[in-house]
């Protein structure tokens, strides 16, 4: 009988090239000058320049490297920096903004939450569950680092389109990783969006957010203080994972992926991890608290120490290794998950031993800080490397990186001239199974959304809500973003994401507290792509001011392009708000028959419908060829806080039974999620035909939320609407005969049995991934 | 000709085995302590046809290489043999 | 009633369990470490749901090694009353207190919802509250809930009333043999499900419908007390 | 001596194995029509040291059948080999 026998070549000799490497000498300093070797990591020869020139001597190789991803865009900003200290960031309840590993917000009853947004795009397109699950359990550490209990957890993705199997791959092994992390973690996933395009097909975008609650007084920061007191390394050991992730997220070397071994999470690690540390933190022997993410124990160390003023000195011989034979270039350097780095007061290191070693993990003494502003890392007796900590973080550089409006902005059309349908309803049905429309159902059936019982609005609605214990309040929970508005107009397409999440927070009943942002765009070298980044944040700033929610906690990711395409520019906006009394949290399924439905907000101006068909979903089912061709609706953000002042007031009084942002897919698509949701059906009329009634129907873009009422509150809502001068349009009612008619200026243009909108609505994803 | 193909998929030497780690852990709990290191990988039976043994090295080869492991973080190494039937 | 919730590492359910019993039947619960040696002053014990060790090589394989599992097991044999809920049903099957095994899901994919099930025996002491019959709706959230019991063993257990819920037809979200969800012991005195009554016990979270399984214990231990 | 066990673990015949299935199903989406069937299982690699082989037999099925599989639903095979140091 033949038998054969093959082995693979290329990875063995791969994984057996690299331990060689690692065993070799270390190049000198004049090595990493003569041959170049700085340039393999990243940095440029002015940087190079500008290193010699802070340290007064050439930098030896371990501390090329440290500079090289602290001076990475990854943990710099070096292109961003300037930009963002333009969001509006401070308010009455801010407890903590931007700078520390997650903002905090204050809710009352001497409770607070803390929350962050942060993308893992690179490695979820290398290796999409790991990927994605790794930026689960990197965006739980920054919460729990801050004392902060994780309580939820939501993601905002992007995949190219499902005919492609690559995407289908892509989203499927996302969805599990993202679920995979979560649902063993036991931190409920109750909400996110996702959004298919093949503008994201070679980059697929994953934003992962966590929310957490926290008393005022446990507090903890990232903070490296006091002479002598000890450092810490906690948690998983260190391997060769992913050394260099920081400074290669985006180079296209191939050599850079080898070297960056993927990461792969331990979410049961991790779990031990969160409790060790909150159990640890309320002892109150915790001076600084850091999680090891991007850049390792290098990023760590130095923030730390920068936030502090003060100076570290480490043995990396005394960080626990998983493999053999690491140097200390590796082990600053590695990525290698579920660590953290703390510093304890002196002499109550055995404290942290204590704890951890109930729960079976290691607590490693490393090192000391010092007064001496000095990141000092030695290996043994040895000193690898030794960098004044201001070098690393106040001298990286800032870039001032050049941006053009792009041509293509000034190119846009009016509306598109699409010839109407015949039908209205049989195009509703195609634009309700368009996957980025239809229901996502198919993922979050797969997240545990319920583990710590206390979600009262499981996702599927606007937004999600969980209890708040002990306090009789609520927290709503959203993430939006819309990168083909964006890419039409960077500026109005920013405001709206956060006019988007904030209205999807008070139809929920919720008032709006704070946003956290994630920006995810193209190469910013690009001057056009500079620009989208420059104008959107802009126009996200004046939305915060405008919505009073400041922007607490962020992230950028930049070079999200392949083959010269860059992705639409997706900043993506996670908002928190609260609900100061459980009898108001609303929902936007429809809830019984024979109520009013209502549009608050102006359907229509002087214009025609406020809505538009440029930027819609619906003109990239129509005319795919022309969809980023005409201008997107302007963006009245007076007439935005108008409307949502009203839902809220309307809510806070009892007038509404449900209440539905209408976004994605336009007004038909807000009615049918309405009566697919709620099982029940309407009978309403609209005004206007042609490509008035057209752009009202399947427009986006227009400030207005879907209202339903009990007739007996009608007058009162139509009164509070006059009084606040916000347009509430009746729209006919609610039947029990489940079918959805709309009719306009007399017309039938949608009669559809409420059970084949929600086939439509809800098997399409599913039957794509079949 | 019929073949069975038994493909064993381990995780790359340097990738974090967390499963591999707490099984290790297990058995030392339950007295195990000869054991050094546990990894734990997919063992998977393939049967299949073929026109002839190189055909069948070239199947195996390429259904590892774009379905049945992901290059970045495994390897993988197989086994061919002729069956009846 | 004292009521014991075991904490594992990994466990996640632990404090749902405690709020669940709080809430349903107003008794106070005590959070017990894996490492506990004896259970001999509670009347009811909870394996809550979770990932025990991460459910790493199989879900409930590491966790029944536990020490605390030889004290589950005597109260057992002294008939205490134990809930194994998600993954504590997955220790017990592989604990070997209660038949069967829990494999993947069909599906292949973690499936978290409120599911349909229909009460197939409600003449046990965690059922009594129900009727035979009655269809509730309780959260399920696994993704290695697929119950499986080779023929033999199934007809044993048909004949003797083990299969407790079953998933109402053709809502079977994991492929379980004859769409079983939750199982007893012969004695009737250890039960285990997939669903998760804890997640059940108020409208807010969707049902009340699980509220009743602690009703149910809590009175059949207050006549079990009464009559000692 | 120090020894490496190869340990594959599998579901018993009798019970279905959707993995395998499902991927039966990608493989002739991507034309391998070639394939039959394939049935998915764990491998594992245990380092471990023992006295002599017939110790080291007796500990690996020791655990194999304690730990590494469940017998209500699987079996396993094994292979022993020396290993330097
Ligand atoms: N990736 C996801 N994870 C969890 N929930 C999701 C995800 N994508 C969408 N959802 C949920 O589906 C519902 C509809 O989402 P979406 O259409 O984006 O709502 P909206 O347009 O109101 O923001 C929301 O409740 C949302 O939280
Ligand atoms: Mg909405």
């Amino acid at each position: 009988m033949p038998s054969g026998e093959a082995q693979i070549g290329n990875d063995r000799q791969s994984e057996r090239e690299a331990a060689t490497e690692a065993a070799m000498e270390e190049p000198t300093a004049e090595q990493v000058k003569e041959r170049g070797l700085y340039r393999s990591f990243g940095l440029t020869d002015e940087e190079y320049e500008r290193i010699v020139s802070l340290l007064g001597r050439q930098p030896g190789y371990v501390e090329t490297g440290i500079f090289s991803v602290m001076w990475s865009e990854h943990c710099s900003y070096k292109s961003s920096r300037k930009v963002l200290r333009r969001f509006p960031t401070a308010g009455p309840l801010v407890l903590q903004g931007p700078g520390e590993n997650a903002g905090i917000v204050d809710i009352g009853d001497g409770l607070a939450v803390a929350f962050k947004i942060e993308s893992h795009n690179h490695p979820t397109a290398i290796e999409p569950y790991q990927g994605a699950a790794t930026g689960v359990g990197g965006i739980i550490r920054d919460v729990f680092t801050m004392g902060a209990r994780p309580v939820a957890l939501l993601n905002s993705l992007r995949f190219g389109s499902l005919d492609q199997a690559r995407n289908r791959y892509l989203f499927a092994q996302s969805i599990a990783g993202i679920g995979g992390y979560g649902n063993c973690i036991g931190i409920p996933t109750v909400g996110g969006e996702v959004v298919f395009d093949e503008r994201y097909d070679h980059n697929p975008l994953v934003n992962a957010m966590c929310v957490g609650l926290i008393e005022h007084g446990q507090i903890a920061t990232g903070t490296a203080s006091g002479v002598g007191n000890p450092v810490l390394v906690v948690g998983a050991k260190t391997g060769r994972d992913g050394i260099h992730g920081a400074t290669f997220a985006s180079a296209e070397d191939p050599h850079a992926k080898e070297r960056s071994a993927v990461q792969v999470g331990d979410p049961f690690m991790e779990k031990l991890l969160l409790e060790a540390c909150l159990e640890l933190i309320a002892t109150g022997k915790v001076v600084g608290i850091q999680d090891m993410g991007a850049a390792g124990l290098t990023s760590s160390s130095a923030e730390m120490a920068s936030r502090a003023g003060s100076g570290l000195t480490l043995d990396v011989s005394r960080v626990p290794c998983r493999e053999a034979a690491m140097t200390p270039y590796e082990i600053m350097l590695s990525e290698s998950q579920e660590r953290m780095l703390v510093v304890m007061t002196k002499g109550e290191e055995h404290v942290a031993q204590e704890v951890f070693q109930k729960w079976g993990l290691e607590a490693s003494v490393i090192g000391t800080v010092t007064d001496d502003g000095l990141l000092r890392i030695r290996e043994g007796n040895r000193v690898a490397a030794e960098i004044p900590v201001t070098a690393l973080v106040d001298e990286a550089p800032v870039l001032d990186r050049p941006a053009t409006r792009p041509r293509y902005l000034d190119e846009l059309l009016a509306e598109p001239k699409l010839t109407e349908p015949e039908d209205y309803g049989q195009d509703l049905l195609r634009l309700l199974a368009r996957p980025t429309i239809a229901s996502k159902e198919w993922v979050y059936r797969q997240y545990d959304s319920m583990v710590r019982t206390e979600t009262f609005v499981r996702p599927g609605s606007d937004a999600a809500v969980i209890g708040v214990p002990g306090t009789g309040k609520a927290l709503a929970l959203t993430t939006d973003g819309n990168g083909r508005h964006v890419y039409l107009d960077p500026y109005a397409g920013g405001a709206r994401a956060v006019a988007e999440a904030a209205r999807n927070l008070v139809c929920s009943g919720a008032r709006p507290l704070a946003v956290t942002d994630c920006l995810n765009y193209g190469n910013p070298e690009k001057p056009e792509v500079f620009y989208q980044f420059e104008q959107s944040a802009a126009g996200m700033s004046a939305a915060c001011e405008a919505l009073r929610t400041p922007v607490i906690s962020g992230n950028v990711s930049f070079y999200n392009e392949s083959h010269g395409v860059d992705i639409y520019p997706t900043p993506v906006v996670g908002m928190v708000g609260l609900i100061e009394d459980l009898a108001l949290i609303t929902t936007s399924e429809w809830k019984g028959a024979r109520h009013d439905v209502y549009v608050l907000g102006a359907l229509s101006d002087s214009a025609g419908s406020r809505s538009r068909l440029g930027g819609s979903e619906y003109l990239a089912m129509r005319d795919p060829a022309n969809a980023l061709r005409h201008a997107p609706a302007p963006l009245d953000l007076d007439a935005e806080a108008a409307l949502q002042r009203l839902c809220a007031e309307a809510i806070r009084k009892r007038l509404i039974v449900s209440a539905h942002d209408v976004s994605d897919g336009g007004l038909l698509t807000a009615f049918a999620e309405c009566a697919a949701a709620g099982d029940l059906g309407a009978d309403l009329n609209l005004a206007g035909d042609g490509h008035a009634l057209m752009s009202l129907c399947f427009g986006e873009g227009a400030s207005q939320i879907v209202a339903e009422v009990e007739p007996s509150n009608a007058a009162a809502l139509e009164d509070l609407a006059a009084q606040m001068a916000v347009s509430a349009v009746h729209c006919g009612m609610t039947n029990s005969d489940g079918a959805l008619r709309v009719s306009a200026a007399g017309r039938a243009i949608v009669n559809i049995g409420v059970a084949a909108l929600r086939e439509s609505w809800q098997g399409a994803i599913a039957s794509w991934m079949q | 000709m019929n073949l069975l193909a038994k493909i064993y998929v381990t995780l790359k030497g340097s990738v974090l085995d967390p499963q591999g780690a707490a099984v290790t852990h297990a058995l030392h709990a339950l007295s195990y302590d000869a054991v050094r290191d546990v990894r734990i990988g997919k063992y998977m039976e393939v049967t299949l046809s073929a026109t002839d043994e190189t055909q069948a090295h070239e199947l195996v080869r390429g259904m590892c290489e774009r379905l049945l492991t992901n290059p970045v973080i495994e390897t993988y190494t197989y086994e061919l043999a002729e069956v009846e039937q | 009633m004292k009521c014991a919730v075991v904490q594992f590492p990994g466990s996640n359910c632990d404090m749902d369990a405690v709020k669940a019993i709080n809430h349903a039947i107003g008794e106070s619960a005590d959070i017990v470490w894996h490492t506990v040696a004896s259970l001999e002053a509670y009347d009811l014990i909870i394996l809550p749901g979770g990932f025990a060790y991460g459910d790493y090589l199989r879900a409930g394989a590491i966790a029944r090694f536990s020490a605390v599992m030889e004290a589950v097991a005597r109260e057992a044999d002294r008939g205490k009353w134990v809930m194994g809920i998600c993954n504590g049903f997955q220790v017990l099957t592989e604990g070997g207190l209660l038949p069967g095994a829990l494999r993947r899901n069909e599906s292949l994919q973690f499936r978290s919802e409120i599911a349909t099930l229909e009460v197939v025996n409600a003449e046990t002491a965690f059922t009594r509250h129900y009727r035979a019959g009655e269809t509730i709706r309780i959260p399920i959230a696994h993704g290695e809930g697929n119950y499986y019991a080779d023929e033999q063993t199934l007809l044993r257990m048909r004949e003797r009333g083990q299969i407790i819920f079953r998933y109402a037809r053709e809502h079977n979200p994991n492929g379980s043999v004859d769409d079983i969800a939750g199982v007893i012991n012969e004695r009737g005195n250890v039960l285990g499900m997939m669903p998760h009554p804890e997640r059940a016990v108020h409208e807010r979270l969707g049902s009340a419908d699980g509220a009743r399984l602690f009703t149910s214990i809590f009175e059949s231990w207050r006549e079990a007390y009464a009559k000692r």
